[in-house]
C-alpha cells in the first residue's frame, strides 16, 4: 500500500467537482461563518473551541500547584482558590472533554461512515454556538468575580441558597444547562448519522470502533444528561424562587442532589473516555498495519461499559452513610466494569502483538494510553472497595485516581488523535520531532505530577485545600506535584506550538499519509465541502485495506443538496433526503436561548418572557423550506412506508 | 487506488415516512431525551415521598376534577390523532387538514384545563418539597403540551397554506408520534400527582 | 429628545447593574476597620425649628445593604443573637414586624443600625457594646432584605431551616401584620 | 520505547517501599482495629493490582519488543495465524480478570461486615459540625454529666466509641484515617462511625468533603489515652471554670463577660453561656485553638483573638474591638481555664 501523496481515490472529474462544491459551498464572510452548516467548519471550529478551554483550564491548575506548591503560601486567598478551583473542574468536564469528543465526531463520523454530511447540520451548528455560549458566560462570570465556588460538582447545602451568596452557583447550574443542551443536540446529530446515513455496505460488522464508541456515547448522553439538568434546575429553583428540593427541614434531602448529580456523573466520566477508546482502536490498528484483534469483543466491552456505567453512581457516596448492603451492591458493579476495560486493553495489545507496530507520534500516545490508563483503571478497582474508600474518599489519591483516567484514558487517546487526523483536516503534516519532545514532556510531567498524589493522598491530605500547615509533612510531595505540572503545561505548549506552525507551514500531506483503511482517508487532505462525491460501497472492515478498487455508487443529486439513507443494520440503501441549506437561524436562537437563560438568573420572569423570541426563532427554523422531492421532481411513487 | 462505479442511486425515492426518513429519528432522540428527564423526575418524587414521614407533608392532596378531566381529554385525543397521522401516510390532503384542526383544538383544550389545574393542586412550588416536587412534574409536562401545541398549529398553519408532499405528511406523521408520547407521559404523573398522595395515606 | 435620555438612563442602569455586580459578589475577607459607633442619626423627621437638610448616609450602609455575603451572614446572626426570639422571623410577635415597610425609627441602614446600637423603648437592648460594629451591619443589611426594599438580586431565597416568610428574593414591602401573614401567604401567594 | 515502561514501574515500586512511614493523620499508619482491617484489604489490593499491572506491562513490553520485526507487504486484514494463540490469551486474560475480581470483592465485603459489627456497650459521642469548627459531646451517665468540648476527641484505648455524627450547616466529613474511615455528616440525617482505637497517642482529623471557605482549617486533635486517665479527664471537663483571682484575670473574665464574647461562646461557671461558638470551658486542655489552625499557645491565643481573619479568612469570628491591655486581661483570663 504505497503511501500515494497523489490523487484521492474518490475524486470527481473537475466540472462535477465544480458544480457539486458550489451547491455544497458554504457562503463567504461573516455571513457564511455565522450561518454555516458543513459539518467539517463547526468540527473544526469545536474542537479548537474545546482546546482553547483545555489551555484555560490547564492554566487554572497551574495557579493550583503554585498555591499547593509550599504549606501556608498565601499566594492566593481562599475564596480566590474556591472559585479557580471549581472552574478548573468545570471547564475540564463541561467546556472541554465531553464537547472536544463530540467535536471530533462532529468532524470524523460523516468522513468515517462515508455519508455527504451530519443528519441534522443546523442542530450541530446550534450545539457549538449554545455550547461556546455557555463557555462565554462562565468566564464573564469569572473575571466578574461572579464564578462558581462550590466545586465542579456544587453539592448543595453549601451551593444552597443560605450558604453560597450572590449569584456564584447560579451561573454555576446556568452553565450545566447551556453545556448539556449543547452535548445533548451533538449526540442526536451523531447517534442519527451513523444509524441511517452509513455507506451501503457497511453493516454494523463493519463499523469502525470509532464510530461504534461514538454511537454508544451519544446513547449514555441521551440517557444521562438530563440527570444533571433536573440536579442544576431544582438547585436554580431552591436558590431563586425558594423551593425545597435539598432543604432537609422541609422534606428535602441533600442526597437527592448527590444521587441525580452522580446518576450523570459517572456515565459523564465515561461519556469522555469511550471516545477515547474509539481513537486508541483507529490509531492502533493503522499503526500496527492489522484490524483490531478481536473486533466482535471490542464492541461488546464498548457495549458493556456503556450500560454497566449507569449502575455504579453510588460508589461517590460510600461515604454519606448509606446502608452498607447497598453500598456492596455498587462495589460489586463497579468492579466489574473493570473487565470488559481489561478485555478491551488485551485487544490492544494482542493487536500490537501480532502486527507490525511503527511508532509514530500517535502510537506513543497509545502506549502512554496503556501504561497511564491501566494504572488509573485499578486505582478505581481499588476505590471500588466501600471500607478502602472510606479511607481514600475526597482525598489526593482519588484526585490522582481521575487524572490517571481522565487525562490517561481521554487525553492522552485525543492528543494522539489530533495528531493522526490533522493531516486530513488541514492537508499538512505536523513534525515528528516536535511531536516526540510533546509527548515525551506530556508524559513524563504528567506521572511527575499526579503519581505522588497517590502517596499524599495515603498521607490524608484532603480534597480542595487552599493550604495545608507545614508539620503535615506534605510539602515535599506536593512540590514535585508542582514541578510535573510545569514539566506538562511545557509539553502541552510544545504539542499545542507544533500544530499550530504545521497548520501554515507544514509539508502537504496526501489524501492517506499513514497508510490508514477508513473510508476518511479515501477522500482528499482536506477533504471536499462535500465529503463524497459518489458514495462507496463497504465490503470490509478497513475498506482501503481491500485491494485496489474502491467500489463507488453514482447518481445522487448534484444541483441539490442530497444524502442517502440507508438501513440501520444492514446499511442497504432505502432513500434521499435533502440537506438543509446554510442557516442564520441556530445563531439566533442560540442568542434568544443564552438571553432567556442568563435573564432568569437575575429575575425568574424571564423564563416566561424570554421564551417568545426563543419560539419564534423555533418556528422560523423549523418553517418548512422547499420540500427535497419537488425539487428533484422524481417520480413520487414507491415511498417507503406510506400507506395508500 | 482507483474508484469503480458499481451502480446508481438516483433511482430511489425521495425520503419516506417514520424510520425512512431523518426527522422521525429527530424526534425519537428527542423523546429518549424526554423520557429519561420524566423517569428521573419520577424518580426523585418517589424517593421524597419515600423519605417523608407522610406525604403531603402537610397540604391537602391535589382535588381530582380537573387532573381526570385532563387525562380523559389526552386518552380521547389519541383516537383523532391516530386518524390524522393514517390521513398524513394517505397523503390524503383534505383529511389532514380536517383531523389536523380537531388535534390541534384538542391540544389547546389540554393547555386550557391545564390552566385550571394548577391552582387546584392546593399546594405552593415553595410551601415544602412536597409543593415543590408536585409543581416540578407538573411544569416539566405543561412544557412539553406547550411545546406540541405550538409544533401542531405550526403544522396544521402550513398545511393550509402550502401545498404539500411527501415530507410535509411526513412531518404530520411525527408529529402525531410526539402527541401519543405527551399523552403516555402524562399517565404516570398524572397517577403520582393525584393518586399517590391519596394511596399512601 | 425622549430617546436620548431613554438610552442615556438604560446605559447608567447597566453601569449601575455592572457596579452593584461586583460589590454585590465581594466577599471582603480582609480584616475589618476600626470600630466607629454611628454618631446622631435623626430617626424622624419630627423637629422644632427650621428644617435642617439631611445628614449624608454613611457610606458603609450601601455597601453592606448591596453585598450577598453580608445579608448571608446577617441571616445567621439574626437567628445565632436571637433576634427572632422578639421579632420571630421577620413577621413581628413581641417586637415590631421587620418584613413591612413601616419603620417606627427610620428604616435606612444606619438608622437601623442606630436602633441595634442604641436600643429602643418598649423593650429593644442595645448591642452596642455586645455584637461588634461589622456583624451590626450585616443584621441590618438582612433585616433591609427582609423588609423588600432592598436589592432583590442580594438576597437568599430562604434559609437551609423551616420555611418561615415566603421567598425574601421577591418579598414585596406592602405592610403585613405580623407572622400571620406569611401564614396566610396560602396557595395563591 | 521501554523507557516509559521502566519509569513507571520503577515509580510504583517506590510507593510500595513507603507504605511502612509513620503520621499523625495517615491512614498507612493503622492505630485502631477499623483502620487496621482497612489496611488489609488495602495491602491486599496493592498487591492483586500491581500485578495485574506488571503483566500487563511484560505484555506490553513484549509486544513492543516484536515490532523489530520485518514489516508487512499489505496490511492483515483477514484471520492471521496467530489468531487461536490471542483468543486462547483473550480467555485466559478474561478469567484472570474475573477471578482478581472475585478475590477483591469478596474481601471487600467480608471486611466491610466486620467493620458493621456492634461492639457491647460501646462509649458514646456526639459530634456537631459547623463552618469550620466541630462540637464534641460526651453523653454522661446523668443528664447533667454532658460534657461540651470543641476540636478535641478523647478516647479511652482498647474501648469502642460509637461517635453519633450531625451537621449543623453544610455537609463535612469526620475522618481520622489512623483510626477508621471517613463518614459524612449531613444536614437532616444522623449517621454514626465506630472507633477502636487500640494504641494510646495523638492523632489528627481533618473535614474530608468541602464545605467553604475554610475547609482546609477544619481540623480536630485526637488523643486516645489509658481508661483511668479518660475518666479523670473525664472528670477535670465536667467541673466548671473555677473564678480566676489573680486581678489581671478578673479584670479578662470581666472584659469577656461584657464585650461580644459572651454573644457566642460558654464558660461553664460564669456569664458567658451562648453556644453558637466553641465551649471554652476547659480551652487550655486542648492542644490546638481555631479547629487545628493554631498550636494552643499564649502568642496565637493573642494573635487569633485579635485578628481572626488573618488566620482564617471569612470565619464568623469577629474582631471584637479590644485595647490592648484588655487584650492581655482576656488571654490571660483565658489561661485560667484548665
Amino acid at each position: 500500500m504505497s503511501l500515494d501523496a497523489g490523487a484521492p481515490p474518490i475524486a470527481l472529474d473537475p466540472e462535477r467537482h465544480a458544480a457539486l462544491a458550489r451547491v455544497w459551498a458554504t457562503p463567504r464572510g461573516l455571513w457564511g461563518f455565522l450561518t454555516t452548516v458543513d459539518a467539517k467548519e463547526i468540527g473544526k471550529r469545536y474542537i479548537v473551541t474545546g482546546l482553547v478551554f483545555f489551555v484555560l483550564g490547564g492554566l487554572l491548575a497551574a495557579a493550583m500547584r503554585t498555591q499547593l506548591a509550599r504549606p501556608e503560601s498565601g499566594l492566593i486567598d481562599p475564596d480566590r482558590y474556591n472559585q479557580i478551583f471549581s472552574m478548573h473542574g468545570t471547564t475540564m468536564m463541561f467546556l472541554f472533554a465531553v464537547p472536544i469528543m463530540e467535536a471530533m465526531a462532529v468532524y470524523l463520523t460523516p468522513l468515517m461512515v462515508g455519508a455527504r454530511t451530519m443528519a441534522f447540520p443546523r442542530l450541530n451548528a446550534f450545539s457549538y454556538w449554545i455550547y461556546l455560549a455557555g463557555g462565554v458566560m462562565l468566564y464573564a462570570a469569572f473575571v466578574l468575580n461572579i464564578a462558581p465556588e462550590a466545586g465542579w460538582t456544587a453539592y448543595a447545602p453549601l451551593s444552597g441558597p443560605q450558604f453560597s451568596a450572590g449569584k456564584r452557583s447560579d451561573i454555576w447550574a446556568q452553565l450545566i444547562t447551556f453545556t448539556e443542551v449543547a452535548g445533548l443536540a451533538a449526540a442526536v446529530s451523531i447517534a442519527a448519522t451513523i444509524l441511517k446515513m452509513r455507506a451501503p455496505g457497511m453493516t454494523l460488522a463493519r463499523v469502525p470502533l470509532f464510530a461504534w464508541s461514538m454511537l454508544i456515547t451519544s446513547f449514555m448522553v441521551i440517557v444521562a444528561m438530563p440527570a444533571v439538568m433536573l440536579a442544576s434546575s431544582f438547585l436554580i429553583s431552591d436558590r431563586l424562587i425558594g423551593t425545597h428540593f435539598y432543604n432537609a427541614a422541609e422534606g428535602g434531602s441533600p442526597l437527592l442532589y448527590q444521587h441525580l448529580f452522580w446518576f450523570f456523573g459517572h456515565p459523564e466520566v465515561y461519556i469522555i473516555f469511550l471516545p477515547g477508546l474509539g481513537m486508541v482502536s483507529e490509531i492502533t490498528a493503522t499503526f500496527c498495519r492489522r484490524s483490531v484483534f478481536g473486533y466482535p469483543v471490542m464492541v461488546l466491552a464498548l457495549l458493556t461499559t456503556g450500560f454497566l456505567a449507569f449502575g455504579l453512581w453510588v460508589h461517590h457516596m460510600f461515604a454519606t452513610g448509606l446502608p452498607r448492603l447497598g453500598d456492596s451492591f455498587y462495589t460489586a458493579a463497579s468492579m466489574t466494569i473493570a473487565l470488559p476495560a481489561g478485555v478491551q486493553i488485551f485487544c490492544w495489545i494482542a493487536t500490537m502483538w501480532d502486527g507490525r507496530p511503527r511508532f509514530g507520534t500517535p502510537m506513543l500516545y497509545v502506549v502512554g494510553f496503556i501504561v497511564t490508563f491501566v494504572l488509573g483503571g485499578l486505582s478505581g478497582v481499588m476505590l471500588a472497595s466501600v471500607p478502602l474508600d472510606t479511607q481514600v474518599h475526597d482525598t489526593y489519591f482519588v484526585v490522582a485516581h481521575f487524572h490517571y483516567v481522565l487525562i490517561g484514558g481521554a487525553v492522552f487517546p485525543l492528543l494522539g488523535a489530533i495528531h493522526y487526523w490533522f493531516p486530513k483536516i488541514t492537508g499538512r503534516l505536523p513534525s515528528e520531532l516536535a511531536g516526540r519532545w510533546a509527548f515525551a514532556l506530556i508524559f513524563s510531567g504528567f506521572n511527575l505530577a499526579f503519581f505522588p498524589m497517590h502517596l499524599v493522598g495515603l498521607w490524608g491530605m484532603p480534597r480542595r485545600v487552599y493550604t495545608y500547615s507545614a508539620e503535615m509533612g506534605w510539602g515535599g510531595m506536593n512540590l514535585l506535584s508542582t514541578a510535573g505540572a510545569y514539566v506538562l503545561a511545557a509539553g502541552v505548549a510544545v504539542y499545542l506550538l507544533n500544530l499550530i506552525v504545521a497548520a501554515r507551514r507544514g509539508p502537504a500531506a496526501g489524501p492517506n499519509p499513514w497508510g490508514g483503511g477508513g473510508l476518511e482517508w479515501a477522500t482528499s487532505s482536506p477533504p471536499p465541502v462535500y465529503n463524497f462525491g459518489m458514495t462507496p460501497v463497504v465490503e470490509g472492515r478497513e475498506p482501503l485495506w481491500l485491494g485496489e478498487e474502491l467500489p463507488v455508487l453514482d447518481g445522487l443529486d448534484e444541483r441539490t443538496r442530497e444524502v442517502l439513507l440507508t438501513s440501520v443494520s444492514q446499511a442497504k440503501p432505502t432513500s434521499r433526503e435533502g440537506s438543509p441549506d446554510p442557516s442564520i437561524w441556530p445563531f439566533v436562537t442560540t442568542l434568544a436561548t443564552s438571553v432567556l437563560f442568563v435573564g432568569s438568573i437575575f429575575d425568574e420572569w424571564w423564563v416566561v418572557w424570554g421564551s417568545l423570541p426563543v419560539t419564534a426563532c423555533v418556528i422560523a427554523w423549523f418553517w418548512p423550506k422547499p420540500s427535497h422531492s419537488r425539487q428533484v421532481k422524481r417520480r413520487d411513487s414507491g415511498i417507503p412506508g406510506a400507506i395508500a | 487506488m482507483k474508484a469503480r462505479v458499481v451502480g446508481d442511486l438516483s433511482i430511489l425515492p425521495p425520503a419516506g415516512f417514520r424510520s425512512y426518513g431523518l426527522w422521525f429519528w429527530a424526534g425519537l432522540g428527542f423523546m429518549s431525551i424526554e423520557t429519561a428527564g420524566f423517569a428521573l423526575a419520577i424518580g426523585a418524587y418517589l424517593y421524597l415521598m419515600s423519605s417523608a414521614p407522610q406525604w403531603p407533608l402537610d397540604s391537602p392532596s391535589p382535588d381530582l376534577l380537573w387532573g381526570t378531566l385532563q387525562t380523559v381529554l389526552l386518552l380521547a385525543s389519541l383516537w383523532p390523532a391516530l386518524a390524522f397521522s393514517r390521513a398524513g401516510r394517505r397523503c390524503d390532503l383534505a383529511a389532514t387538514r380536517r383531523w389536523g384542526v380537531i388535534v390541534a383544538a384538542l391540544n389547546a383544550l389540554a393547555l386550557v384545563i391545564r390552566g385550571f389545574e394548577f391552582p387546584h393542586l392546593n399546594t405552593r412550588w415553595d410551601f415544602d418539597v412536597y409543593g415543590s416536587i408536585v409543581w416540578a412534574l407538573m411544569l416539566l409536562h405543561t412544557a412539553h403540551l406547550i411545546t406540541d401545541f405550538i409544533d401542531t398549529a405550526m403544522l396544521v398553519v402550513f398545511l393550509f397554506t402550502h401545498s404539500v408532499d411527501v415530507e410535509r405528511f411526513s412531518d404530520v406523521d411525527d408529529d402525531c408520534i410526539y402527541w401519543a408520547f405527551v399523552v403516555l407521559s402524562w399517565l404516570p404523573i398524572y397517577l403520582l400527582i393525584y393518586w399517590a398522595p391519596r394511596l399512601a395515606s | 429628545m425622549r430617546h436620548r435620555r431613554r438610552r442615556l438612563g438604560l446605559a447608567f442602569g447597566l453601569v449601575l447593574a455592572l457596579s452593584a455586580g461586583c460589590n454585590r459578589e465581594n466577599r471582603n475577607l480582609d480584616a475589618t476597620g476600626p470600630e466607629t459607633l454611628p454618631g446622631l442619626v435623626a430617626v424622624s423627621t419630627l423637629k422644632p425649628g427650621p428644617a435642617r437638610g439631611p445628614q449624608p448616609p454613611d457610606p458603609r450602609g450601601a455597601e453592606y445593604e448591596g453585598n450577598a455575603q453580608h445579608i448571608a451572614n446577617g441571616q445567621r446572626y439574626y437567628q445565632w443573637f436571637n433576634c427572632s426570639g422578639c421579632h420571630f422571623n421577620g413577621g413581628g410577635g413581641i417586637g415590631p414586624a421587620l418584613m413591612d415597610s413601616k419603620w417606627r425609627y427610620g428604616g435606612s441602614m444606619d438608622q437601623i443600625v442606630a436602633s441595634i446600637v442604641q436600643g429602643r423603648p418598649n423593650g429593644m437592648p442595645a448591642f452596642g457594646d455586645k455584637i461588634p460594629e461589622q456583624q451590626i451591619w450585616e443584621i441590618a443589611a438582612y433585616v433591609r432584605s427582609l423588609s423588600g426594599e432592598a436589592d432583590k438580586l442580594a438576597a437568599p431565597s430562604r434559609a437551609e431551616a423551616m420555611r418561615s416568610t415566603p421567598p425574601i428574593n421577591n418579598a414585596n414591602p406592602q405592610p403585613q401584620t405580623g407572622d400571620s401573614a406569611a401564614a396566610t401567604a396560602g396557595p395563591n401567594g | 520505547m521501554i523507557r516509559p515502561a521502566l519509569r513507571m514501574a520503577s515509580l510504583s515500586v517506590a510507593a510500595l517501599a513507603l507504605c511502612g512511614c509513620r503520621g499523625v493523620q495517615t491512614m498507612l499508619d493503622p492505630a485502631g482495629d477499623q483502620a487496621r482491617q482497612i489496611d488489609v484489604i488495602w495491602r491486599l489490593m496493592l498487591w492483586v493490582c500491581g500485578a495485574m499491572y506488571l503483566l500487563v506491562l511484560v505484555f506490553l513490553a513484549w509486544a513492543l519488543w516484536r515490532a523489530r520485526r520485518p514489516p508487512l507487504a499489505a496490511p492483515a486484514t483477514g484471520p492471521t495465524p496467530a489468531e487461536p494463540g490471542l483468543e486462547r490469551g483473550l480467555a485466559g486474560w478474561a478469567g484472570l480478570i474475573v477471578a482478581g475480581l472475585i478475590v477483591l470483592v469478596t474481601a471487600s465485603f467480608l471486611i466491610d461486615r466486620s467493620l458493621a459489627e456492634l461492639r457491647p456497650h460501646p462509649l458514646r459521642l456526639k459530634v456537631t459540625a459547623h463552618q469550620w469548627w466541630w462540637q464534641v459531646e460526651y453523653e454522661g451517665a446523668r443528664p447533667d454529666q454532658l460534657l461540651t468540648t470543641a476540636n478535641q476527641v478523647v478516647l479511652p484505648v482498647g474501648r469502642s466509641a460509637v461517635v453519633e455524627l450531625r451537621a449543623d450547616d453544610v455537609i463535612h466529613s469526620f475522618w481520622i484515617p489512623n483510626l477508621a474511615g471517613k463518614v459524612d455528616l449531613i444536614p437532616g440525617r444522623t449517621n454514626y462511625v465506630a472507633l477502636t482505637p487500640r494504641r494510646t497517642g495523638v492523632f489528627r482529623g481533618q473535614c474530608a468533603e468541602f464545605c467553604g471557605l475554610q475547609h482546609a482549617k477544619m481540623a480536630f486533635d485526637v488523643q486516645v489515652v489509658d481508661p483511668a486517665a479518660f475518666d479523670a479527664w473525664r472528670g477535670r471537663q465536667l467541673a466548671a471554670a473555677a473564678p480566676p483571682v489573680e486581678a489581671q484575670a478578673a479584670l479578662g473574665k470581666q472584659t469577656f463577660e461584657s464585650k461580644g464574647c459572651v454573644m457566642c461562646h460558654r464558660i461553664q461557671g460564669s456569664e458567658a453561656s451562648a453556644t453558637v461558638g466553641p465551649d471554652l470551658t476547659h480551652l487550655m486542655s486542648r492542644r490546638h485553638i481555631a479547629a487545628g489552625a493554631r498550636p494552643n499557645t499564649r502568642g496565637d491565643l493573642a494573635a487569633w483573638i485579635a485578628d481572626p481573619q488573618g488566620t482564617k479568612p471569612g470565619t464568623p469570628m469577629p474582631r471584637v474591638a479590644l485595647s490592648s491591655e484588655e487584650l492581655n486581661a482576656v488571654v490571660a483570663y483565658l489561661e485560667t481555664l484548665k
